[in-house]
């Protein structure tokens, strides 16, 4: 019996020792994993994941807390990036957190209507509002990426949703019918 | 040399580890639905299988049997185990970020992987010495790289197929290995013990 | 996300360990050639599985990060050990059969995921009860996959359950037909992993089939009330 | 790879690339007749953008006067090219409208009424005196007469032809595709103007052999190019026939045949010190250098059973479709499909009001029993056929099963982007895939992830650079309300300034709540303790303005 | 006129799935009919069993899937693998033994996997393996070749055999039935007794004929027959074959130029069981088969190789079946690493 | 690194203590059960085999110890041995009854056979039990006992009963069955019984020999019946003969 303890315990305490020991020397700072998960999400910080943004998003999904599908900007694609960064099943979109889009949007400041009260400058987390106290502000929808966050404090509703029509430049062509025996997409 | 030829032959054909001996399955269904993947577990299965089959068999044969303690086999093996699995992560992680990479998170996987600590058991019951647990390590995690790259390009092209829709996913993923272990058994016999 | 209704329902059925997360896999597919020896398996599993989580539960304020997975795996492999030495004690019979797979319980992976992912977060109740419904649902997969293979494979059921229950298993084994020829099959490996392919698509239809009946339900009630 | 400055790039005997197809080729439908010039229309509708690159930008506005050859559109980018009015006449509008893309969306275009006086502007011929102008003033030459590639990709010629140690031109004489017609008939009646462009590009890229590949299935093309290059008799010129096989006239196919090597991929053919040019190509620069006559028309073949009568036409650029149709008799009773292009590369136009452009060198009408319908199509049985004959050595049936499950990594993997779209695959294919839509969806659909990763990470930029400003702003705050309680603090008595202060105070705090809001969670946690407090005595405060 | 839009390429070559599934299926019929000859009713019976239950078998899936039953039904392919999977299998299998393997390539080996086109796995040479394993003792059940003492018995007899399970009286399954030169050559060399001892043996010899087996050569020599013929009509590649039979070969050759008294000729594989109906019809399967030019040569020499090496040391009697699924199932894996370089990939 | 070592000391030791806790803890749960365990588990491997051997020998047949009373065989052609193995002898009130010894068929369809013989004293067979086979499931394994009652047809056959002529299948002119389609199990099983009784002619006396010690003597240790482990056990323990190696023709 005392053999099996001291044997156990020795052992044991030798291993300990070495992971312990290991734990500091090769001790890693930093989780590479955010950075890629950031990097696969749409920065629309939008928050409908309801976390406060991208990154705080990636960091939850780093850690388990969140699942891969609460990004309605994002949309399939990103689930399917996601679910193959991380090694497990794609799965739907979660219909709690918004629906996709189909059709990239920006908004527009009705420039009439606006009475430069800056409160959706403060709202835009790209910064892509321009214009000062009192003057009438403009969006510059090359850097806006369809949040809608600056939609709701704006006093006097002159904020609206465009979609981004397809061009012959940023145009994507359907796949075909895929005929009677459909392969599925993943 | 030919009885370590047979001992590969053996594990790795003919009572395939995992299609034959049900060893390994969870890794085996878990990581296999890329073939990126699938190369990166192989590679990580197979360091750590062989390394701890031998550390097992000395765990044995210098500490176990001296001292009668058989009966604590499971726990030591499995304690040597661990220990080997979550020190190499931890040097590989420092050492080699590339690798982590590559290999990093199967690492903590492979503690749990059956195969692992049947190997070590079985080189006991088979009454292994070293170069023969060695191979015999060795040969089981090339059985297990070997069914497990198979299976995850099989599965990458399964993917794309029309399958009914109950039986998408680990469905038929497991009818599929069931029909790699079907054509397995054809390999029964080519030893003739 | 705690409570006895959710955790019952997750360990049974939603979240069960062998169709859905589909670990524990090895002794899975391995031992149910037949009934008893699923059961047999199954319930040395579950007890595992109690007496893990119940004590990761307990030491949850010792526990380290970088000796986490050795205490784990020291922990189990003590309950099993224990568990092996008694089952060789009391049920020789089983324990031939059942063979390198009770010491492989150490490496049923289902039993050190629950020690990560509940106990090492619950307290002793919850674990102990989440193990056992993690293990009831292991158990009743191993039964029903074990009778599969057994009816098909041979045309018996409940064959060697004196094994288990001792003289009167004799009178429990059903045979359906005395000159059944026998599906091989069924018993070889490939029917292990067909039969467990068989059962998770039997599984994704019921659950299709509950939730069509859940959204027919919904909009019952939505017709009512509007 | 290094510059093989004494070895022939040109083999004396011919390669050949792997996979191609034999075709029927349908051409003498319309070689029966010489080019017709086309009369004058009505109205011309001139896209924006004819060429690869960014659209060029309109220098006219809606009710100007436009004379013939004026430029109407700058270049837009480095890349790009300049558009020209076909006709003199008025601008009546300038607006979206369908032009010939496979997409069928609709561009900008210019709408220029035609009022037929055929007022030329100003020109100044350059004639043989290029030979004393540098390349770069020949190569602004070439860009300002609005140039593009004329085989197919409307490449700005005068972009292509920057390249560095060419020493051969190649003649894209072999105009491979079945029905199409027009390089033939243009090498048959202008072969001296053709060689004369050539020797304008030799010049700009200092070659120093050109050599005109020709299928052998055309023997009066070759014939006629032969005779010219003999009464040119400079030895600078080569007629090569090369064997009538699908795509042979793609560039990089060509290359192979003629030089036995392939291009690198990834890179261009300079690095083999060749360049490729349509014939067309080499017609028009010598158009524009010696009648400074930019690139407003080209020779097109209308042709198809669907057609009175398949002919060639030298049409202005802008001229709609219909009349073009009109002029060669119309369409028969049996037609069925209007293809821009050929059988196996072109694409259906959803209607004949678009516009004819720089690169159209064919307008196919199919009649119902020539065309190939897309019936279903069965799944892919992966007998392998395509793989056989795809020139780029793909492996098609493969990247069909990652294009159709949307595994973009994969696709891009199996070289994706080294498909040249030439349809043999989807020729050969038993159970009818339509494979290179497959192909063209994925393509697009990657792209257009690309700029959507373009532009997630210019919002990450800019959402850091925001985060930080806000952290940056919240610290500046803090220290001036530190600043401010301590003063505060002194002067307990000096009371009259402090409803001013507090009334700043009072809007920074608003301010924050402000952005408070919007970070949501996240901001409770990491704002410390004062702010906190200031957070709430200011929510009283900040009721009014957001409820007006 | 309307203006259609439908993709590029408008024009076509003009062979269809369904035309060459008929083809393959008119290529099996010269072998098909030696082996009636050769091995009697029971062949015709097996036709018949695996017909109707493949067929069947697949209406009924794709009906509970929804899909078009007769659109599927009509390409053949179910028809293929009926035919396969009855020539492959012994003549004097009874009926159900015939209508498990059928169902178990036509439903679990295509249609769990979505049907033609998807499946992984030979179906039927899944179904093949799949009664193999269970049933060997069934598998065994060969009639004994005409032109060999006593020869297949007559329509009734195997009729009953068949289908309802009866014999004669006083014959008992071992005296109708018969191993195959393979199996036995087998057998007896596992006994210790050579080649020649076997093939001398008064007790065998009438089984043995110049090439390989009375009635095994001719219907070997048939199908190679038909597979040339579908070889030059470019349904199958021929790469595959090729491959195959050549690794075969070389490797049965080197054995039998090693030790020629316990290593069988080389023209006895190539003539014998299966060999010719794999190497043309089996191996050929293009969807489960490799689809880049370097590829099949290395399934088919895989193939060749491991057909070898079942029937010489493993535990079965004719390994093709057991060989094409092994490939198919590293098929993938060969697809991904045998890409061929594209163009401006090639060094030069 | 000591520096390392110093400034992290307490984290270090208060792991290492940690760990080796937890391994004394499951050390003693272990240690424990194993030694209140240790007796029952030794008493149901001697049951297994002896209930093993009691198929072949009934128990009311003999009164000794049978699991001690052993003789070790050397290696022998007639029985197919390569290495040591064990024969079980069962003698009731100390006259021999029936031995119980290891033989191997080698040329089964998959391989070697290896088969239990136990073999009254007057040449009768007891019975016979296949300990070991790779044959083909559903074929040749019918001569494993939990599939088929064939292997029970050897009861009371001796060398001259059937006559030496019909110890074969009845496919080879013998009056032992076969199975439809599976002749070579059969066949080497029933060879290799033949070659056991005339082993067994032979070495009688020899192997009902008494050694030294009291036959009935318990052992501590049992010795298993698979041939690898018994040479092991076999070779060390006091109270077993051992029987030499004989040549045959
Ligand atoms: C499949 C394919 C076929 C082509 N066939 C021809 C052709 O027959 N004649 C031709 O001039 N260009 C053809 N091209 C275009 C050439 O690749 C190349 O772009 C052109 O010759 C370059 O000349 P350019 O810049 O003057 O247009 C083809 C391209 C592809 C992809
Ligand atoms: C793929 C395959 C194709 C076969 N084709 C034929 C055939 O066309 N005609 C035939 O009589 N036997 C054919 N056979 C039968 C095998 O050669 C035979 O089953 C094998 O030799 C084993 O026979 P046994 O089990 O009866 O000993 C085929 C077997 C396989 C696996
Ligand atoms: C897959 C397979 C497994 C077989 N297994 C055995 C076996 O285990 N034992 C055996 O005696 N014969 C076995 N055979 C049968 C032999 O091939 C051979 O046909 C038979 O032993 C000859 O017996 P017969 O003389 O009764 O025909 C097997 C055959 C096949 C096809
Ligand atoms: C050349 C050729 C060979 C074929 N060989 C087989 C075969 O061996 N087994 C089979 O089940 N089907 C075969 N088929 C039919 C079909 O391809 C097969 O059933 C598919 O695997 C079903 O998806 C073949 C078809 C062709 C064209
Ligand atoms: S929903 Fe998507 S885009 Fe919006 S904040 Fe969350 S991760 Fe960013
Ligand atoms: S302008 Fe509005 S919609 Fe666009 S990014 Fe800013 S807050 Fe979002
Ligand atoms: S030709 Fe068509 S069916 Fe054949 S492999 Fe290519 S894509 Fe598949
Ligand atoms: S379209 Fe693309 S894939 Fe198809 S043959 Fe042409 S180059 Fe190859
Ligand atoms: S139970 Fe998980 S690997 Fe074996």
């Amino acid at each position: 019996m005392l053999t099996v303890i001291l044997t156990l315990a020795i052992i044991a305490g030798v291993f300990g020792l070495l992971l312990a020991w290991s734990a500091i020397r090769f001790k890693v700072e930093g989780d590479p994993i955010v950075d890629q998960i950031d990097a696969l999400l749409p920065q629309t910080q939008c928050g409908q994941c309801t976390y406060p943004g991208c990154r705080p998003y990636a960091e939850a999904i780093a850690k388990g807390e969140a699942d891969i599908n609460q990004c309605p900007p994002g949309g399939e694609a990103t689930i399917l990036a996601l679910a193959d960064l991380l090694g497990v099943e794609p799965k739907p979109l979660n219909a709690e957190h918004g629906e996709e889009k189909h059709l990239p949007t920006v908004v527009r400041i009705d420039e009439n209507v606006c009475i430069g009260c800056t409160l959706c400058i403060q709202a835009c987390p790209v910064d892509a509002i321009i214009g000062a106290a009192k003057q009438m502000h403009t969006v510059v929808e090359s850097e806006c990426t369809g949040c809608n966050l600056c939609i709701p404090p704006c006093p006097v509703d002159c904020i609206h949703i465009v979609e981004v029509k397809p061009t012959v430049r940023t145009w994507t062509a359907e796949l075909p019918d895929p005929g009677p025996v459909a392969p599925h997409a993943v | 040399m030919t009885e370590y030829a047979l001992i590969l032959l053996g594990t790795v054909l003919v009572n395939n580890f995992v299609l034959v001996k049900f060893l390994g399955l969870c890794p085996f269904m878990g990581v296999s639905r890329k073939l990126e993947t699938a190369i990166g577990m192989a590679l990580a299965t197979t360091f750590v299988l062989t390394l701890s089959s031998v550390s097992a068999y000395l765990v044995n044969e210098y500490i176990l049997a001296p001292l009668g303690l058989e009966y604590m086999r499971t726990i030591m093996f499995i304690l040597v185990i661990a220990v080997v699995v979550q020190f190499t992560e931890m040097v590989v992680h420092k050492t080699s970020p590339l690798l982590y990479n590559i290999l990093g998170i199967f690492l903590p996987l492979i503690t749990t992987n059956c195969a692992v600590l049947g190997v070590a058991l079985l080189n006991v019951q088979e009454k292994h010495g070293f170069l023969q647990s060695l191979f015999y390590g060795f040969g089981a995690a090339v059985g297990f790289s070997l069914v497990l790259i198979l299976f995850s390009a099989l599965r990458e092209r399964i993917i794309v197929a029309d399958v009914p829709e109950a039986f998408q996913g680990t469905s038929i993923a497991l009818i599929t290995a069931g029909i790699m272990s079907l054509a397995f058994m054809g390999f029964a016999g080519l030893i003739k013990v | 996300m705690t409570d006895t209704a959710s955790i019952t329902k997750n360990g049974l059925w939603n979240n069960n360990v062998a169709l859905v997360q589909l670990l524990g896999l090895c002794p899975l597919l391995a031992v149910t050639g037949t009934v008893v020896n699923g059961l047999g398996l199954g319930l040395a599993t579950m007890m595992t599985l109690v007496l893990s989580n119940s004590a990761v539960s307990l030491i949850r304020p010792w526990l380290k990060n970088e000796i986490r997975i050795p205490i784990f795996v020291l922990i189990i492999a003590s309950i099993v050990t224990t568990i092996e030495l008694m089952m060789n004690a009391w049920f020789h019979d089983l324990y031939l059969i059942l063979g390198i797979f009770i010491p492989l319980i150490v490496t049923n992976c289902s039993i050190i995921a629950r020690a990560e992912a509940f106990a090492s977060k619950n307290n002793l109740l919850d674990s102990a009860l989440d193990g056992f419904m993690m293990g009831l649902g292991f158990t009743l997969v191993l039964v029903v996959l074990g009778g599969m293979r057994e009816l098909i494979g041979f045309g018996t059921l409940f064959s060697h359950a004196h094994l288990m229950f001792g003289e009167i298993g004799h009178s429990m084994t059903i045979t359906f037909s005395e000159d059944y020829p026998g599906f091989l099959l069924a018993v070889l490996p490939p029917g292990a992993f067909i039969g467990l392919g068989l059962l998770i698509a039997l599984k994704n239809v019921i659950d299709k089939r509950k939730a069509a009946a859940q959204t027919v339900v919904l909009q019952k009630v939505e017709a009512v009330s509007s | 790879m290094s510059i093989h400055d004494d070895k022939p790039t040109i083999l004396r005997e011919l390669s050949h690339f792997d996979g191609g197809l034999v075709l029927d080729g349908h051409k003498d439908l319309s070689t029966g007749k010489p080019v017709q010039p086309m009369p004058a229309v009505k109205q011309y509708i001139v896209p924006l953008q004819q060429h690869i690159g960014a659209i060029s930008e309109p220098l006219v506005k809606v009710g100007d006067r436009v004379l013939k050859g004026q430029m109407i559109g700058r270049p837009g980018d480095l890349v790009s090219a300049a558009v020209h009015s076909p006709v003199s006449g008025t601008v009546t509008a300038i607006e979206e409208h369908a032009v010939p893309h496979i997409s069928g969306l609709p561009d900008l275009c210019i709408f220029i009424e035609n009022d037929f006086k055929d007022e030329w502007v100003k020109r100044e011929p350059l004639g043989d005196e290029y030979n004393n102008r540098s390349s770069h003033q020949l190569r602004n030459l070439i860009r300002d007469a609005g140039i593009v590639g004329l085989g197919g990709a409307a490449f700005p010629a005068a972009v292509k032809q920057t390249e560095m140690n060419v020493h051969t031109l190649i003649l894209n004489g072999v105009e491979c595709e079945p029905y199409i017609t027009c390089d033939d008939m243009l090498m048959r009646e202008q072969a001296e103007q053709v060689l004369a462009g050539a020797d304008i590009i030799g010049h700009v890229i200092k070659a120093q052999e050109c050599v005109i590949a020709i299928e052998d299935n055309k023997p009066e093309a070759i014939a006629a190019m032969q005779a010219a290059v003999e009464r040119d008799g400079t030895g600078f010129f080569r007629v090569q026939a090369v064997p009538t096989i699908y795509p042979s006239g793609g560039e990089k196919q060509l290359i192979k045949i003629l030089t036995g090597r392939e291009v690198p991929k990834g890179r261009l053919p300079a690095e083999l010190n060749v360049l490729v040019h349509n014939v067309a190509t080499a017609h028009a620069i010598h158009r524009a250098v010696y009648h400074d006559e930019p690139l407003i028309s080209r020779i097109a073949t209308v042709t198809g059973q669907g057609i009175a009568q398949p002919q060639n036409i030298e049409v202005l650029v802008g001229t709609p479709v219909k009349d073009c149709v009109e002029f060669c008799g119309g369409y028969t009773p049996q037609a069925d499909e209007l293809i821009m292009g050929g059988p196996m590369m072109g694409f259906s136009l959803p209607s004949d009001d678009t516009p004819l452009v720089k690169a159209s060198n064919c307008l196919l009408v199919m009649a119902k029993d020539e065309i190939h319908y897309q019936q279903q199509h069965m799944p892919c049985i992966r007998c392998g056929h395509c793989v056989e004959v795809c020139p780029a050595r793909l492996l098609p049936q493969q990247l069909y099963w990652y294009a159709s499950s949307k595994n973009n990594d994969r696709v891009q993997e199996f070289d994706l982007f080294d498909c040249i779209e030439c349809g043999c695959c989807a020729y050969v294919c038993p159970s009818d895939i339509p494979l290179v839509q497959y192909y063209r969806a994925a393509k697009t659909v990657i792209r257009q992830q690309e700029r959507e990763r373009k532009a997630s990470d210019l919002a990450r930029q800019r959402h850091e650079a925001h985060q930080a400003r806000l952290e940056r702003q919240k610290r500046e705050r803090e220290e001036r309300l530190r600043k401010k309680r301590e003063m505060l603090k002194d002067k307990e008595k000096g009371g009259e300034k402090d409803s001013k202060k507090a009334a700043i105070a009072a809007a920074i705090a608003r301010a924050q709540a402000k952005k408070a809001e919007a970070r949501k969670a996240q901001a409770g946690a990491t704002e410390d303790k004062t702010a906190e407090t200031e957070q709430e005595q200011s929510q009283d405060n900040t009721e009014k303005p957001t409820n007006p | 006129m309307i203006f259609k839009r439908t993709p590029s390429p408008y024009i076509k070559q003009n062979i269809s799935v369904q035309q060459m599934m008929f083809m393959v299926l008119y290529a099996l019929v010269p072998g098909a009919l030696a082996s009636f000859y050769f091995f009697g009713w029971g062949v015709l019976f097996n036709l018949l069993v695996a017909i109707t239950v493949c067929l069947a078998s697949e209406a009924i899936i794709l009906r509970l899937r929804g899909r078009d039953v007769r659109h599927s039904l009509s390409d053949g392919s179910a028809l293929i693998t009926a035919c396969l999977l009855a020539l492959a299998l012994p003549s004097l299998a009874p009926w159900w033994l015939v209508a498990i393997a059928s169902f178990f390539a036509i439903a679990v080996a295509k249609q769990l996997y979505g049907g033609l086109g998807f499946n992984p796995f030979n179906p039927a040479m899944v179904g093949y393996i799949v009664v193999m394993i269970s049933f060997p003792l069934q598998m065994t059940l060969w009639t004994a070749p005409m032109g060999v003492d006593g020869g297949w018995p007559d329509f009734m007899t195997t009729f009953n055999w068949v289908f309802l399970g009866k014999l004669p009286y006083d014959t008992t399954i071992d005296s109708i039935s018969m191993a195959t030169p393979i199996d036995l050559l087998k057998t007896q060399l596992s006994q210790y007794h050579d080649v020649f001892e076997t093939r001398n043996n008064p007790e065998f010899s009438a089984l043995f004929g110049s090439l390989s087996g009375t009635g095994w050569q001719w219907v070997n020599l048939l199908y190679l027959a038909g597979g040339i013929w579908l070889v030059k009509k470019q349904v199958v590649d021929w790469r595959i074959p090729v491959a195959f039979l050549a690794s075969l070969l070389f490797i049965a050759n080197l054995f039998a130029v090693m030790d020629y008294s316990t290593n069988s000729s080389a023209l006895f594989h190539a003539f014998s069981g299966g060999t010719m109906l794999a190497a043309f019809f089996i191996a050929t399967d293009p969807i489960t088969a490799c689809s880049t030019p370097r590829g099949r040569w290395i399934y088919g020499a895989g193939i060749g190789a491991l057909v070898y090496i079942i029937r010489s040391w493993g535990g079965y009697p004719d390994g093709i079946a057991f060989a094409v699924v092994l490939m198919n199932m590293a098929a993938p894996l060969i697809d991904y690493y045998t890409r061929p370089k594209v163009y401006g990939k090639q060094d030069h | 690194m000591k520096s390392l070592f110093l400034q992290y000391r307490k984290s270090i030791l208060s792991t290492t203590a940690l760990l080796s806790v937890f391994a004394i803890i499951g050390a003693l749960m272990v240690g424990l059960t194993y030694i209140s365990t240790a007796d029952d588990i030794r008493r149901n491997e001697e049951l297994q085999l002896l209930k093993q051997l009691n198929t072949i020998v009934p128990a009311e047949l003999y009164n000794n110890d049978l699991l001690s009373d052993t003789i070790t065989i050397k290696p022998n052609t007639l029985l197919g041995t390569s290495e040591d193995t064990l024969a079980y002898r069962a003698r009731k009130d100390g006259k021999p009854v029936a031995a119980v010894f290891s033989s191997i068929a080698p040329n089964g369809y998959n391989g070697a056979i290896h088969i239990l013989v136990g073999v009254f004293y007057d040449g009768r067979i007891a019975g016979v039990r296949v300990v070991k086979h790779h044959e083909t499931p559903g074929l040749g394994d019918a001569v494993d006992a939990s599939r088929s009652d064939w292997i029970l047809g050897f009861n009371n056959k001796s060398l001259d009963n059937p006559k030496e002529k019909l110890w074969k299948v009845k496919r080879d002119g013998g009056v032992f069955d076969q199975f439809t389609g599976a002749t070579i199990t059969p066949r080497a099983v029933v060879k290799a019984v033949y070659n056991a009784l005339l082993y067994f002619n032979e070495n009688r006396e020899k192997l009902f020999a008494s050694n030294g010690k009291a036959a009935g003597e318990k052992t501590a240790d049992t010795p298993p019946i698979s041939k690898s482990e018994s040479s092991e056990a076999g070779n060390s323990k006091p109270g077993k003969a051992t029987l030499e190696q004989q040549s045959h023709d």
